[in-house]
Order: structure tokens, then C-alpha cells, then sequence
């Protein structure tokens, strides 16, 4: 009998500028990081509206990491300083309904921080793994 | 009891619209019994003579109600504002909803109001009335006689960890102002917060699985005037109509609570006219109380203007990961 | 007439569980009746009213109807349906019986909901008479007897004993299986009696509903009190969704990962979107809204269902709503002095 | 945790200063009345605490030479308060000796109506354990 | 319903070495809105891009994804394929099949099913893809340059060198600002007049320049290439076109008693004066403050004095409203209040002063006729300290500046050197914290002051100055000595930190232009645009964005003339398409998302709706200058009803791939 290992899935919001150039840069050197990552482009990380984290936990997603330029360097000065708060409050949020804080992250990822953005999907998929299945944002429905 | 009396109100109502200041006013309408105050528009002093009420039942606050109002009609609304009232009116104002210049404002002090159902759960069956004594509430029961219960006990929650007795807004005031009061409102939060992550989840399964989804706290919520709720917008992608599953529960308070974050004056309402008495108030209160501990102290309508912290930011502001760290260590 | 021991009440309701899932109100952490499914454990609790009523057995705030498996460009249709099993409500107030027979003129006409006969047919309704009705109560408005409730079987309770009268087959044949002590009805009638003298020492025994009905169509619509009374309503749902006599709802899709799952809701007419068509809302403001739910309920329900009223007097929807308006109010406003 | 830098940290932590803030101006010693009766000067003593050089400092008689007039204190372009520092390593010199120099059974035998109770009250909190 | 091809691109082995190309077009094929589905050896080459041309017309494409490297490689070149098949570039998407996959995972199934959910990801996006067109707004070829000091003289030439008008306006009543009242440059110590006066003759001559002396901003609305200036000309008194600046009116008027700023209160003008004989434009100004004739209508000596008859005591402020596409603003900066920092004596001791005094204490147009003298007694000074980093590198703000003024530590070693230089008598201290002289020939210019003119340069800060009779006593550390000096000086000099000019806050509001916390102007990138705003349209020139010297001020000057000549050298602004745009069916008009919009690009306007009770009413509801706005989303997520979106990448489109992905 083959066990199939679990793999959790992973949805990435990386900004346009900053992050997902990281990733590519990660892709160009060849750094090797879970394929249960898929990437979203968005043009900043302020983009990110927190529906969407939601959203993908409905969709049965097990974690979701933002990505964006560092503070300081936002392409469009100001916006991830508004992405740090808003998911600042929106992380401790679930965290206070109960909701493993594990599952959400921000990263900040440099167009020049290709090994970053590998070792920290690496880390991500890992810590979410070890959690197991998202049982407590999910809509079962949806896997009908 | 009030400190204020029905009479005191009234008598200012009538000269207001005596000399032409106001053609109409807010104010609350006597019920069947003595708690069921309903919040209503009087055009005339003679309405007002006949059904105004004030009272320890008079909870409701008529801000948002301005929002409609005020885009009719050329002359300005009376509407009586009891502290934490003026602080929805402030940010009402902030969002630029309402006309100023339609409204006249009259402060008036409160004592607190009561809450209906912990009377009611003194007398389980049977009302036949309620006064409030020096003593507290005494409840005429149908049944069991009469029942008295202590003030502290029978007011509103949000009333015992009243925020303020300020009054933040008004054109005129009613009465004593009184000060912003240091309160427990944050000591729930900070319990459930020292909770560990199945205990907090377990907590709000239990509360959130009661939604019946029928609005009430979006509804009569004063930083709630979208004009098209997402909930309603089928193209937002959260529309939905009843609480098919509990993510649904979840998604719903989740998103409502963090629309309102930073704008939410914590008045209260929310959890006053919940069904299924689910402490709503607790969601919004942590997103208050992590506001005051990440970004400094802000409270919603304190002041006309003023940037809510969601559309503000330092350069300095903490981390997502140091926030979740600091929201679990109860700071 | 049959009777059971106050102190037995967890031995029946253990009996019933063998054949039947078990409802009955129980209160909740928050120290509020709500119905719950019995098991060892759950104590029955006497308060009054439930929150939500029980119309949630026949007719759920939402109910899968099927689902839509697309692969690649073909659908399955899967059929969810689940409605076959055996229940018993226990505890049911004379006004929530009232209630199923306002919903079944509704979803037992035809065309036939079958759904809601499905699950109709499987429930047994044990009702209870109210010993302590509440000042919200006025099921007698509406000519309905808490004294004597109707259902499968009608309960009484004391402090010491519980009656029980079956009033149909399907209910004597529940009793029947559960082997119970017979009893006289001298304790009953007693309690009939009680129960009589204090709904009419209610403060709203005497509203009477003789005002309205089906024929009164032209003398309310167009009266002016509607936007007074409507003025501060904020649209919520809460009356509805506490109300048993509402029935409206909506189908929706839900798109899952592999197609679609239809299934419906409550609605209520108090929202914005009730009803909304491609070319808009029929009722565009909260007066029609508002004006909508309260002629439905005292005018044209009635003028469709021989006279019946389509509330019951439960006071549900008087201590439920955010500003306190109600049907109570509404009757009296327009009803003048003959209410 | 070396001894010196166990003295370090409670300086820091009893005067609440941040010598990391000093950029080394001098505008302390500039400024100090007392600087020639000083064996090391007020920025010594920041510098000094800062490379957790502290017992020369606790052995000078330097530490009393400080009027605690506060002039560094107020003038001190980055907010580092230098005589806090002074103060703080006072305090360390007096617990370090030990023994309780002032018992609260001292105090009615030196009760006089001359001195002010608050003397005497501030007397026992600073100078015993 | 969209007709969505499929192009997956092999990238040689790249990708199709690690992802099964053909299972994943395969695979595709099968999602809804696919029409058409291949794989191809390279997408990009001539012939990769013809199978799209084709496929687009054969198959009637309304959408296509391109499954291949990164976007941010090749996006444009296949948005442009699409175009050339008459499709709208927008309705290209491309799933990074490469970079975020084949490159970065081994096993080939584990490639080939990323690969896939990337493909299908792309495809529910492109779905919910509307064709964009980007805006197109005319640009107003004249410059508006706000402050006529160095900064704005420089970038006001070199774009009305490159052939656009220019206006400056300048609040003052001669252009120049600080530089006029320096005497010499470091490192090179040439005369500040000699250089920057044929500059400023140079501006009043050009055809191209306006100069708004006297004037002030009043308000500012539009946005780049379209911005609507309000400039108040205030009331000087004196027909600009008539006054030949011949001056006698100056010489006549009886009110003598004027503290002349130009010379910082350190000599007195009269009511009606020309600030030095250099301005430009030279014409007199009559000072409200002073005049007798406008405080009490009686005198009149200047108008009897003035054969031109240039007088008008009538003179009332003017507006004037004018059109610019780029507005640069050069506000300069001040030296900071000295109040604060009563440990040096300033406001004790006329022989206290600072830098910019000592400047005109040593200018030949100044008080003393550039004859160094106390301002008490008129003496000549015999030891002069000089004090550094006075209110720069302070802790806050109750202290000071927190940042370094720059210019200090170069400026002193001027003085110092001069003072030396033409007073061989005078003993010159110098107190320093650091000297910090990075910049082409600084330090150099620094040693030569210690060890060609002997200026003693001390470690150590002034603790305290007090005045002794005609003395001022300064008590010092000396901290590599760890001595305390105390030196009797005749004169001490506070290199006193810098700020932004008052006038820049309020400017900033207009321009919806974002400050620092020390009111610096922030540029739109620290590093890449320093000399631009982050609001479009808005550019930076001299100190009001940092502290500067000259030269740096002239280069910075110049990017920021290149970058208006780069603006107005085009007929129209073609804008990303990709900008927020507000339902205002669903816009509450609450200001969230104006709040955060970095780029001023919100505004409000009052609207009136039919409701669905066919009722009307007005409503306040967000505009975006689809010109202005850069596109970041921002307000997307600020906006509580739903109302803001963002074009290409829209709340709809970014659920969808939420979707597809978790499937």
C-alpha cells in the first residue's frame, strides 16, 4: 500500500516589483523550494485584500504568505507599510479566533533576495505541514 | 435612573421647534411594555408629547439613522446623544456621511442603560412591568412577584465598561459632562487572548455556530452605511445569505469585523441587538485593544479628521509575525 | 391520557431515541432554551419559547437540494437529499404548532414541496401546553389555545408529572410503544383551567385581530402610519429568521472545487435584495419592505388561506427586534381602536 | 554574565540611561561645574559604563564631585543623561557595602524637629537593603 | 464567455526538460473558456509568435495565456503578438511555468501538475479579463518653479534652455535666497555674488522665465501635465514696470528704522527698499509693516522722490491663475531658531551669532561692509570660537534636528580659514563632535584650515557661553586632552542646524506631495527617482528635499530640470491601464481610500443619483485621475463597500486564481 505524503497547499501573494522578481532570481539560480507553493502576482503587496487570505482558506488552502518589497523600498513608497498593518491586525485576529498562526506570514523579499525567497518557502511549507490540514478555516464544500 | 429627566429633554425639543431650529427629531418612542423603546422620528411637538420617552431603556443610537435623514428635507433633525452616541455622530462625520449643518445635536448625560435580557432573565416568564428605584430595577413579575435586581446587575455590558461619559460632539449640552472613564473593556478580550489557540477556536465555534445571519449587527452597526454592503454584492465574492457552514459564520464576522477596525467606536450595538447574543463586541474590541497596543492609543470619533490607524502608518510600526507574538502575550 | 414521572423523563426520552431522533429545548451555554438533539445528558428545559422556533425541523434555514459534478465539459447531477429520517419535537408551544399548519398551506399546496412533506412526514410533534405564557404572548389573537395545543401528542407538565394525550394515530402509536402509565385527566383539566385564567390576565389578551384579514387590502396599503412605523426598521432579519410563520427563500449556487451545490436559504423580505430580478427590486424601500411583511402576515395570507392568520402570537419577533417594532405595534397603530 | 557586566546591567537598569545613544559630543563635560574636581568627567563615566568599565568608576571619589545639577542632563543633544548614571552608580557603591546603613529602629532616636520627616523616610529607602 | 488559447512553451529544455509540455496542454484543453490549446519549441521566437497570430484569427480568441518564463521577461513581447493580431494586449496572461517551475522543481510529474494548476490559474484569470486601454491626457508645456534661490534659478534656466517657459515664483522680493547672502563657496572660495548674480541676470533676461517676485502659491489642483496654479502677487506698492531701480526712494524715505532681513536684523533699511543692489528683478518695495503713508496716509516722500511715478500706495494683491504640466518646487531651507539652546548666550549676547550672520558679517555688501566686527561694540574680535552641530544630531524633537545639516562642518572650516586668512591676530577655535567632509576637494579644504591657517580644531563640544562684561566666556571639553577649556572669546559663532522653510507644509497639502517627519520632501524612490515626488508631476530641486550644498543644490537642480524636460517634451501622457477605478454606485465618499493613496490620485465630487425609489439625491463619491494614479492597490483594500477596484487586477480576477489554485 503507498502512503501519499501530505502536501499542503500554499498560496503566495508576491508583489510585482520586489518579490516576485525574488522568485524568479530564486528560479535563475536554480534554488529548489516545494512545488506546493503557487505564486499570485500582485502589483504590491497592499493589494492584498485580507478576502483573499479568506478566500483561499475557504478553497482549502493550508497557508498563505504575502510577500513584498522591504520597508523603505516599496515601489510605491507606502504601500506594504499599509499591508504591515493590515495583516498585522488581521493575523492576531486569527490567532484570537483559534485559527493556527502558523498558517499565515509576511514576508519581506528583495528582487535581490532569491535564496530568501527559496529558504523562506522552504520554511513556510514545513512549519505547515507540520500543522496538518487546515480543519478550521475550510468550507467542506468546497472539496465536493 | 437618568439624570435627566423625559421632561427636561422634552421641554428643550418643544422650544427648538418653537423658534424654527429643527422641523424634526429623534428621539425614543414609548413601547407596549416598559423596555420596548423604539427609536423613531417625531415631526411635531404634539407627536413628541404623546410617545417621547426617555428612560433606562433608551439604548439605541439614532446616528446612523442620520445618514438617510439628513439628504432630506431642507430643515435640520434634533437628535439626543448620549456620550457614546457623539462618538459614532464624530465618525460618522469623519467619513463624510452626514450633513453637520442639517443636524442639531443636544448632549445628554447617561447613567447607563439597561439590558433587557438579564431583567428578563430574572423573570422568566411574565413581565408585568419594570421600574427603575434607587435600588436598582425592580421587575413586576406575572408570577413570581416582584424581583429586584441590582443596577450593576442589569445593566448593558457595555455599559458597566463604559468608555467614556464625554460627550465628544454636540451643539449644545443637556446636563453635566462627564470624563472619558478608564475601563475594564478590554479585560474579556484579555481573557479569551490567554486562552490557548482550541480553547479561543472552541470559544468562538460555540458563539459564531449560533449566527442565524440576519444582519442585525450590520444592520443597526453606525460604521456599517455602506452604501451596497459587501454581503450583498454578489460580485464581491463573500455575498451569501445565510450561514451555510461555519467558515461561513466565521468569513462573515471575520470581514465585518476588520471593515469596521479602526472605525469601530465600540458602541456596542452590535452585541445589544444580536439574536442569538453572541458577544460580537469581543471581535471588535480586539482589534481596538491591539490598535491602542501596536499603533498607540486611537479611539474612532474622538475627534473629527482624525486618520484611522488602518490608513495610517509609521515607518517603525511593528511586524505581523512580532503582532501575533504580542496578541497572544495579553499585553 | 397518559402520564411519566417528572424524575423519569430521561428513561422516555431514551425510549423515543431508540426509534426516533429526539428534539427538544434545552438551555444553551448562554442559559438560553434552544432545541437540541437529545442525547444522555441533555436536560429538558420548561423556558417558554426557544429563540429560534421550531420550524428549523421541517423547513431549515438551509437545505441542500442537489449537486452539479462537471468533468471536463460534462455535469453529473448528484442528489443530496437526506430528509428520510424519523424525529420527534418534543416540547413544542401551542403558537409553534399553529405555526405548521400556516407553512403547510404553503409548501403542501401544489405544487407540493417535497422537501418539506418529506420531512413533515417523518416528524412527531409533541406539543406543551404554557402553564406561565409570557406578557409577549397573544396566541389567543389568533384563536389558538395554549390550554390545549394540537400536534401529535399535547404535554402537560408539574412539578412532579408529565402528561401525555396523543391526539393522532401517529402519536397514539409512538405512546403506544413506549408502554407509559395511564392517567385521568383531573390534574389536566386543572391545569387547563390555570392556564385559561392567566392567558386572559396577559397584557395583551385583549388584541383582537378582527381588523384584519383578507379583505382589508385597500383600507391599509395606502395608510400613512406605514412610514412612521417603518421609519427607524434597519432592514435586519432578525424577525423573520425567529419568526415560524415565515417562510420565503431563496436557491442559490454555490460553486465548489469539482462544480456546483444548490441549495436554499431563508430569505426575508425586510432585505434590500428580497426578490431581486435582473430588472431590480419589486419593493424599493424599507416602507414597502416593512409594509410587505405585516400585510402579508394580516391580509394576504389570510385572503389566500381561508381567514388563517399568517402570525401566531409567539412574541418572538416582540423581544427579538433590534428597535423593538413589532407586529403588535403595527396591529395597534393601524387597527385603531379596534384592536 | 562577567561580574562587570552584571554591574553594567543593573546601572542600566537602575538609572534607565542608553549610553549607546552618546555620540560622543563632550557637551557633558563641556558643560559640567565640577569638571576639574573630577578624576573622570561626565563622558568618561558614559563611555566607561558603556564598556562595562565600571569598578574604577564605583573606586573614584569622582562620583562625589557631581552636584547632580542636571546641566548634562539638560543639555545633552541625544537625551543620554549622564548624571543619572552618576546617581545610579551611587546607589550601586552604597548596596555594595552590604550591611543596612539605616534601620527603621534608628529612626526615633534621630526624630527631631528640625529635620523633615521626608529626610528621614528617603533616608531609609535610599540607604537601606 | 471568453475563447481562451493555450501556448505552452517548451523554452528549448528549459521547461520542457522538467514539466511534461504536452500533458499540460493537453490538460489545459479542458479547462472552461479554452478553445485552443499547443505547445511550441519557443514561444517567443518569430515563429512562436506567429502560432499565436494565427491561432488568435482562426480560432476568434478573445483571451490567451501564454504558459512560459516570467512575466516579467516576455509579457511585453507577447502583449504586443496579441496587438498585432488585433487583439487587446490585456487579454494576455502568462503563467510562469519557468522561473516558478520547471526551474525550480526536479521530478518531472511534480513540474508537469504545478504546471498545469499554474496554467488553469492563468486561465480562470484571463476569464475575468477586460480589454484595457491606457489614458491619454495632454501635457501644458510651461514649468512652474516654487522658490528662486539657487535650486529654482538653476532648474528654471536649464528648462527654459531646453525651450519651455518657466515661472518662478519667489516670496521674497529679489530672487537669489540664501545663496545672495553668502560671501564666499567652499571648497574653492569663490565669491557667492560673482557666481550666482549673472545667474540671476541671466534668469531676468531669458525669454522663456517669468519671475513672480513677491508671490506666493495660493492653491494648486489638476494633476501631471495639467495642474491649475493660483499665485498671489502680493501688494508691493511699486509698478514692477515702471520702477527703475534707480533707488533714490530708498535714500529718501524717512522711516529708518527697519530691521533689514537681508543682512538678518544686523543693520536697518528703510520702509521702501531694494533687499541689495544685485536683486532681481531691482525694483523697489514699499513694507506694509513700516510705511507711514499706508499706516496713517501721511508722507509720500517716495512717490514725490520717483521721476518714473512707479509709486501705488492703491497697489492691492493680484491673483493670478496659470496653466503648468510640471511644477518643481525649490523651497530652500532656514537656519533653525536659536531659543532653544540658551546655554550659548544667543539671545544674551549680541556677539553670539550664527553662521549665516557671520556670513554677512564678512560680506562686503554686508552691515560692516565685510569689515569683521562685533555687533556690540564694533570691534575687531581676537578669539572667535566656533561652535558645530548646534540643534543638528539632536535626540528628538524637543532637542533639536535629529538628522546631520550637512553644510556645516565645510562652511565652518570657511569661516575659519577666511577669518584667518585676512586676521592673522585672531585666535579661531573650532568645537567640533565629528568633521565629516565627504565630497570632492573637502577634506582637503579642511586640512588646509589646520594645518595652513592653524585654526585649533578641538574634539569637544561648548558646554556653556556666558557673558562676562565685554567677554564671553566659553567653558568646553576637550575631550582628547580630557581637559575643560574655558576660553574668553570675542565673538562665538553657532553653526546652527538647517530646516525645511515654514512655507513647505503647506505647499505640500497643495501638491498632495508627502513630507518626512522633518518636513524634507520625500522623493519617490530613495535611491532611482530622487529627484521626483512620489506625485506625478511634482519634482524636487535643492534643499526642501535634504540638506545640501551648492553643488550637489546645482545637481540636483539640473536631474530635476532633465526629468521636466523629459515630461514636457511630450505631447501626451499615455498612463498604465492597470489604475483603481471606484464603482460610484457602491462609493460611500468616506476619504479611506484617498487617505492612502500615495499619489494624491482621489478626489471627491458631489454627484447626484437617480435611486431605485426613482428618487434623487447627491452624493459625495471617489474620482480617480486615472493620470495620476500608478496603480498599486492600495485603496483597493482601503475601501469598505467593495467600491475601488483595480483594473488587471481585479478583486474578481485574484479570487478566481485564489480558486484555482486551492482546487
Amino acid at each position: 500500500m503507498q502512503v501519499t505524503e501530505y502536501k499542503p497547499k500554499i498560496v503566495a501573494f508576491c508583489c510585482n516589483w520586489c518579490s516576485y522578481a525574488g522568485a524568479d532570481l530564486a528560479g535563475n539560480n536554480r534554488l529548489a523550494y516545494p512545488a506546493e507553493v503557487k505564486i499570485i502576482r500582485v502589483p504590491c503587496s497592499c493589494r492584498v485584500n485580507p478576502m483573499f487570505i479568506l478566500r483561499a482558506f475557504q478553497r482549502g488552502a493550508d497557508g498563505v504568505i504575502i510577500c513584498g518589497c522591504h520597508p523603505g523600498d516599496c515601489h510605491y513608497t507606502s504601500g506594504n507599510y499599509y499591508t504591515r498593518r493590515r495583516m498585522a491586525l488581521l493575523f492576531s485576529m486569527l490567532n484570537y479566533l483559534g485559527i493556527e498562526k502558523e498558517r499565515t506570514r509576511v514576508e519581506w523579499v528583495s528582487a535581490a533576495e532569491g535564496a530568501k525567497f527559496a529558504a523562506t518557502m522552504n520554511d513556510f511549507v514545513q512549519t505547515v505541514a507540520a500543522l496538518g490540514e487546515n480543519k478550521r478555516l475550510e468550507d467542506l464544500r468546497c472539496k465536493l | 435612573m437618568q439624570a435627566l429627566t423625559r421632561e427636561v429633554l422634552l421641554d428643550r425639543a418643544k422650544a427648538l421647534f418653537a423658534d424654527g431650529t429643527v422641523d424634526r427629531a429623534y428621539g425614543w418612542k414609548r413601547g407596549e411594555f416598559d423596555y420596548d423603546v423604539t427609536p423613531g422620528l417625531f415631526r411635531s411637538v404634539e407627536e413628541m408629547e404623546k410617545e417621547f420617552v426617555f428612560d433606562d431603556f433608551c439604548g439605541a443610537n439614532f446616528s446612523k439613522y442620520l445618514v438617510e435623514e439628513t439628504r432630506k428635507g431642507e430643515g435640520k433633525i434634533l437628535v439626543f446623544l448620549k456620550p457614546c452616541d457623539t462618538y459614532s455622530f464624530n465618525q460618522l462625520l469623519t467619513e463624510h456621511r452626514f450633513d453637520r449643518e442639517k443636524v442639531y445635536a443636544v448632549g445628554i448625560p447617561c447613567e447607563g442603560m439597561a439590558d433587557v435580557t438579564k431583567l428578563k432573565a430574572e423573570a422568566a416568564e411574565g413581565i408585568r412591568s419594570i421600574t427603575a428605584e434607587k435600588e436598582g430595577f425592580v421587575v413586576h413579575t406575572l408570577y413570581d412577584g416582584d424581583k429586584t435586581v441590582p443596577r450593576t446587575e442589569g445593566l448593558s455590558e457595555r455599559c458597566l465598561v463604559c468608555k467614556s461619559k464625554k460627550h465628544v460632539a454636540y451643539d449644545e449640552l443637556l446636563g453635566e459632562d462627564g470624563e472619558v472613564a478608564d475601563s475594564a473593556r478590554f479585560d474579556e478580550v484579555a481573557r479569551l487572548e490567554a486562552m490557548n489557540a482550541d480553547e479561543r477556536f472552541a470559544f468562538w465555534q460555540r458563539e459564531l455556530s449560533r449566527c442565524i445571519r440576519c444582519n442585525a449587527c450590520r444592520d443597526v452597526c453606525p460604521a456599517c452605511t455602506c452604501e451596497t454592503c459587501v454581503f450583498n454584492n454578489p460580485n464581491s465574492g463573500v455575498e451569501s445569505k445565510a450561514p451555510v457552514t461555519s467558515f461561513e459564520e466565521q468569513m462573515f464576522h471575520i470581514i465585518r469585523a476588520f471593515h469596521v477596525a479602526g472605525r469601530c467606536t465600540d458602541c456596542g450595538e452590535c452585541s445589544r441587538v444580536c439574536p442569538q447574543h453572541i458577544p460580537l463586541h469581543l471581535l471588535n474590541r480586539k482589534f481596538i485593544k491591539d490598535i491602542n497596543a501596536f499603533y498607540g492609543e486611537y479611539q474612532a470619533g474622538a475627534e473629527v479628521g482624525s486618520r484611522a490607524p488602518l490608513v495610517n502608518y509609521t515607518t517603525a510600526d511593528l511586524e505581523p509575525g512580532e503582532a501575533v507574538q504580542r496578541g497572544n502575550e495579553h499585553a | 391520557m397518559r402520564k411519566i414521572a417528572v424524575a423519569k423523563l430521561d428513561a422516555l426520552f431514551a425510549a423515543m431515541a431508540k426509534t426516533h431522533t429526539v428534539y427538544l429545548p434545552a438551555d444553551g451555554a448562554d442559559g438560553r432554551a434552544q432545541y437540541t438533539r437529545w442525547e444522555a445528558g441533555v436536560v429538558y428545559s420548561t423556558a417558554l419559547n426557544t429563540v429560534r422556533s421550531a420550524k428549523d425541523f421541517f423547513f431549515p434555514q438551509t437545505e441542500n437540494l442537489m449537486d452539479f459534478k462537471m468533468e471536463g465539459k460534462s455535469i453529473e447531477l448528484i442528489d443530496t437529499r437526506d430528509e428520510g429520517e424519523d424525529f420527534i419535537v418534543f416540547g413544542v408551544r401551542a403558537c409553534d404548532v399553529r405555526s405548521f399548519d400556516v407553512l403547510d398551506r404553503v409548501f403542501l399546496a401544489e405544487p407540493v414541496d417535497s422537501y418539506y412533506a418529506a420531512r413533515r412526514a417523518h416528524g412527531v410533534i409533541f406539543s406543551m401546553a404554557c402553564t406561565r405564557p409570557a406578557e409577549t404572548c397573544f396566541c389567543k389573537t389568533f384563536g389558538i389555545d395554549a390550554a390545549e395545543p394540537a400536534g401529535d401528542v399535547a404535554c402537560y407538565i408539574d412539578a412532579d408529572t408529565l402528561y401525555l394525550d396523543a391526539k393522532t394515530e401517529k402519536g397514539e402509536a409512538v405512546l403506544a410503544a413506549l408502554g407509559l402509565e395511564d392517567s385521568d385527566t383531573a390534574a389536566v383539566d386543572a391545569q387547563k383551567a390555570l392556564i385559561r385564567e392567566r392567558l386572559d390576565a396577559l397584557p395583551l389578551s385583549g388584541l383582537s385581530a378582527a381588523a384584519f384579514g383578507g379583505d382589508k387590502l385597500d383600507e391599509y396599503f395606502e395608510r400613512p402610519e406605514w412610514k412612521t412605523l417603518s421609519e427607524t426598521c434597519l432592514g435586519c432579519g432578525t424577525c423573520t429568521f425567529v419568526c415560524p410563520t415565515c417562510q420565503c427563500y431563496d436557491i442559490r449556487d454555490f460553486k465548489t472545487n469539482t462544480g456546483v451545490r444548490r441549495y436554499r436559504c431563508w430569505d426575508s423580505c425586510m432585505y434590500s435584495e428580497f426578490t431581486k430580478m435582473s430588472a431590480g427590486q419589486p419593493r424599493l424601500t424599507q416602507l414597502e419592505r416593512f409594509r410587505q411583511r405585516f400585510m402579508h402576515k394580516l391580509v394576504y395570507y389570510p385572503a389566500n388561506n381561508d381567514g388563517i392568520f399568517g402570525c401566531v402570537g409567539c412574541g418572538r419577533c416582540l423581544s427579538r427586534c433590534p428597535i423593538s417594532m413589532n407586529i403588535v405595534k403595527v396591529m395597534k397603530t393601524l387597527g385603531g381602536k379596534n384592536v | 554574565m562577567t561580574k562587570n557586566e552584571r554591574m553594567k546591567e543593573q546601572i542600566l537598569r537602575t538609572s534607565g540611561v542608553n549610553p549607546l545613544k552618546c555620540m560622543r559630543c563632550g557637551k557633558c563635560s563641556g558643560t559640567c561645574p565640577s569638571y576639574d574636581e573630577m578624576e573622570y568627567h561626565p563622558h568618561q563615566f558614559v563611555y566607561m559604563v558603556e564598556t562595562g568599565d565600571i569598578e574604577p568608576l564605583l573606586a573614584s571619589k569622582s562620583l562625589y564631585k557631581c552636584l547632580s545639577c542636571f546641566a548634562c542632563v539638560d543639555r545633552c543633544p541625544r537625551s543620554v543623561e549622564p548624571a543619572k548614571l552618576v546617581e545610579a552608580l551611587r546607589l550601586m557603591v552604597i548596596r555594595q557595602q552590604g550591611a543596612n546603613h539605616f534601620k527603621a529602629d534608628d529612626i526615633p532616636a534621630l526624630v527631631d524637629e528640625e529635620i523633615p520627616q521626608q529626610l528621614l523616610v528617603s533616608a531609609l529607602r535610599k540607604y537601606s537593603k | 464567455m471568453q475563447r481562451i488559447g493555450v501556448f505552452v512553451c517548451w523554452c528549448g529544455s528549459n521547461i520542457a526538460g522538467t514539466v511534461d509540455v504536452e500533458a499540460v496542454s493537453e490538460a489545459l484543453k479542458k479547462e472552461p473558456g479554452v478553445v485552443f490549446s499547443t505547445n511550441y519549441q519557443y514561444m517567443c521566437s518569430q515563429a512562436g509568435q506567429d502560432i499565436i497570430k494565427n491561432a488568435i484569427a482562426e480560432h476568434k480568441l478573445s483571451g490567451i495565456v501564454v504558459c512560459s518564463c516570467s512575466p516579467r521577461m516576455h509579457e511585453t513581447t507577447f502583449r504586443k503578438t496579441a496587438a498585432a493580431a488585433g487583439l487587446n494586449p490585456y487579454m494576455v496572461e502568462i503563467a510562469n511555468i519557468r522561473e516558478q517551475c520547471s526551474w525550480v522543481h526536479k521530478d518531472k510529474l511534480t513540474g508537469t501538475e504545478k504546471a498545469i494548476i499554474l496554467g488553469r490559474t492563468a486561465i480562470a484569470k484571463v476569464n475575468l479579463n477586460a480589454p484595457l486601454t491606457p489614458g491619454e491626457s495632454p501635457v501644458t508645456k510651461r514649468a512652474l518653479v516654487i522658490g528662486g534661490g539657487i535650486a529654482g534659478i538653476q532648474t528654471a534656466l536649464d528648462i527654459a534652455d531646453a525651450g519651455f517657459e518657466v515661472d518662478i515664483v519667489e516670496k521674497q522680493p529679489t530672487i537669489g535666497g540664501k545663496m545672495a547672502q553668502l560671501d564666499k563657496t567652499f571648497p574653492t572660495l569663490d565669491c557667492a555674488a560673482c557666481i550666482l548674480t549673472p545667474k540671476m541676470v541671466d534668469v531676468a533676461q531669458h525669454e522663456k522665465i517669468r519671475i513672480f517676485s513677491y508671490s506666493e502659491v495660493e492653491s494648486v489642483s489638476g494633476f501631471v501635465g495639467n495642474f491649475t496654479v493660483n499665485i498671489k502677487k502680493k501688494a508691493r506698492y511699486v509698478k514692477e514696470d515702471v520702477c527703475t531701480g534707480c533707488g533714490l526712494c530708498t535714500e529718501k524715505c524717512p522711516q529708518k528704522n527697519v530691521p533689514n532681513e537681508f543682512n538678518l536684523g544686523m543693520d536697518n533699511r528703510r520702509a521702501i527698499y531694494i533687499p541689495f543692489a544685485q536683486a532681481v528683478p531691482k525694483v523697489a518695495t514699499i513694507d506694509p509693516r513700516y510705511c507711514t503713508m499706508l499706516k496713517t496716509g501721511k508722507c509720500g516722500v517716495c512717490s514725490k522722490v520717483c521721476t518714473a511715478g512707479a509709486i501705488d500706495y492703491k497697489a492691492k494683491d493680484e491673483y493670478i491663475e496659470e496653466k503648468y504640466g510640471a511644477i518643481v518646487v525649490a523651497t530652500g531651507y532656514n537656519p533653525i531658531s536659536m531659543e532653544k539652546f540658551d546655554e550659548f548666550a544667543y539671545s544674551q549676547s549680541k556677539d553670539v551669532i550664527t553662521s549665516l550672520e557671520f556670513e554677512r558679517l564678512t560680506n562686503a555688501a554686508g552691515p560692516t561692509a565685510g569689515v569683521l566686527l562685533r555687533p556690540s561694540d564694533h570691534k575687531h574680535p581676537k578669539t572667535i570660537v566656533f561652535v558645530q552641530c548646534v540643534g543638528s544630531r539632536c535626540s528628538g524633537a524637543e532637542k533639536g534636528k535629529e538628522y546631520c545639516s550637512k553644510i556645516c562642518c565645510m562652511y565652518t572650516a570657511k569661516h575659519a580659514m577666511l577669518t584667518r586668512d585676512k586676521y592673522p591676530d585672531t585666535d579661531v577655535y573650532v568645537f567640533y563632535i565629528d568633521v565629516r567632509t565627504p565630497g570632492k576637494a573637502f577634506d582637503e579644504f579642511y586640512r588646509r584650515a589646520v594645518e595652513e591657517y592653524g585654526v585649533h580644531y578641538i574634539k569637544g563640544m561648548v558646554g556653556k557661553v556666558s557673558p562676562q562684561g565685554d567677554k564671553l566666556m566659553v567653558q568646553a571639553s576637550d575631550l582628547l586632552a580630557n581637559k575643560q577649556l574655558h576660553i574668553e572669546a570675542d565673538l562665538v559663532v553657532l553653526a546652527a542646524a538647517i530646516e525645511p522653510d515654514a512655507s513647505a507644509r503647506p505647499l505640500a497639502t497643495m501638491l498632495t506631495a508627502s513630507m518626512d517627519t522633518n518636513d524634507f520632501f520625500t522623493e519617490a524612490h530613495p535611491k532611482l527617482r530622487p529627484v521626483e515626488s512620489p506625485t506625478a508631476g511634482v519634482f524636487l530641486s535643492g534643499t526642501c528635499q535634504g540638506p545640501k550644498d551648492i553643488p550637489e543644490t546645482v545637481s540636483q537642480a539640473g536631474a530635476a530640470a532633465a526629468k521636466v524636460i523629459g515630461l514636457l517634451a511630450k505631447d501626451k501622457l499615455t498612463g498604465n491601464p492597470c489604475v483603481a477605478h471606484s464603482n460610484e454606485l457602491m462609493c460611500n465618499g468616506c476619504s479611506s481610500c484617498e487617505r492612502v493613496c500615495p499619489y494624491g490620485a482621489i478626489t471627491y465630487e458631489d454627484k447626484e443619483f437617480r435611486m431605485p425609489d426613482r428618487t434623487t439625491r447627491m452624493r459625495r463619491v471617489a474620482k480617480v485621475n486615472e493620470a495620476v494614479c500608478q496603480g498599486c492597490g492600495a485603496c483597493t483594500v482601503a475601501c469598505p463597500s467593495g467600491a475601488m477596484d483595480l483594473k488587471g487586477f481585479a478583486s474578481a480576477q485574484i479570487m478566481a486564481e485564489v480558486d484555482a489554485i486551492c482546487k
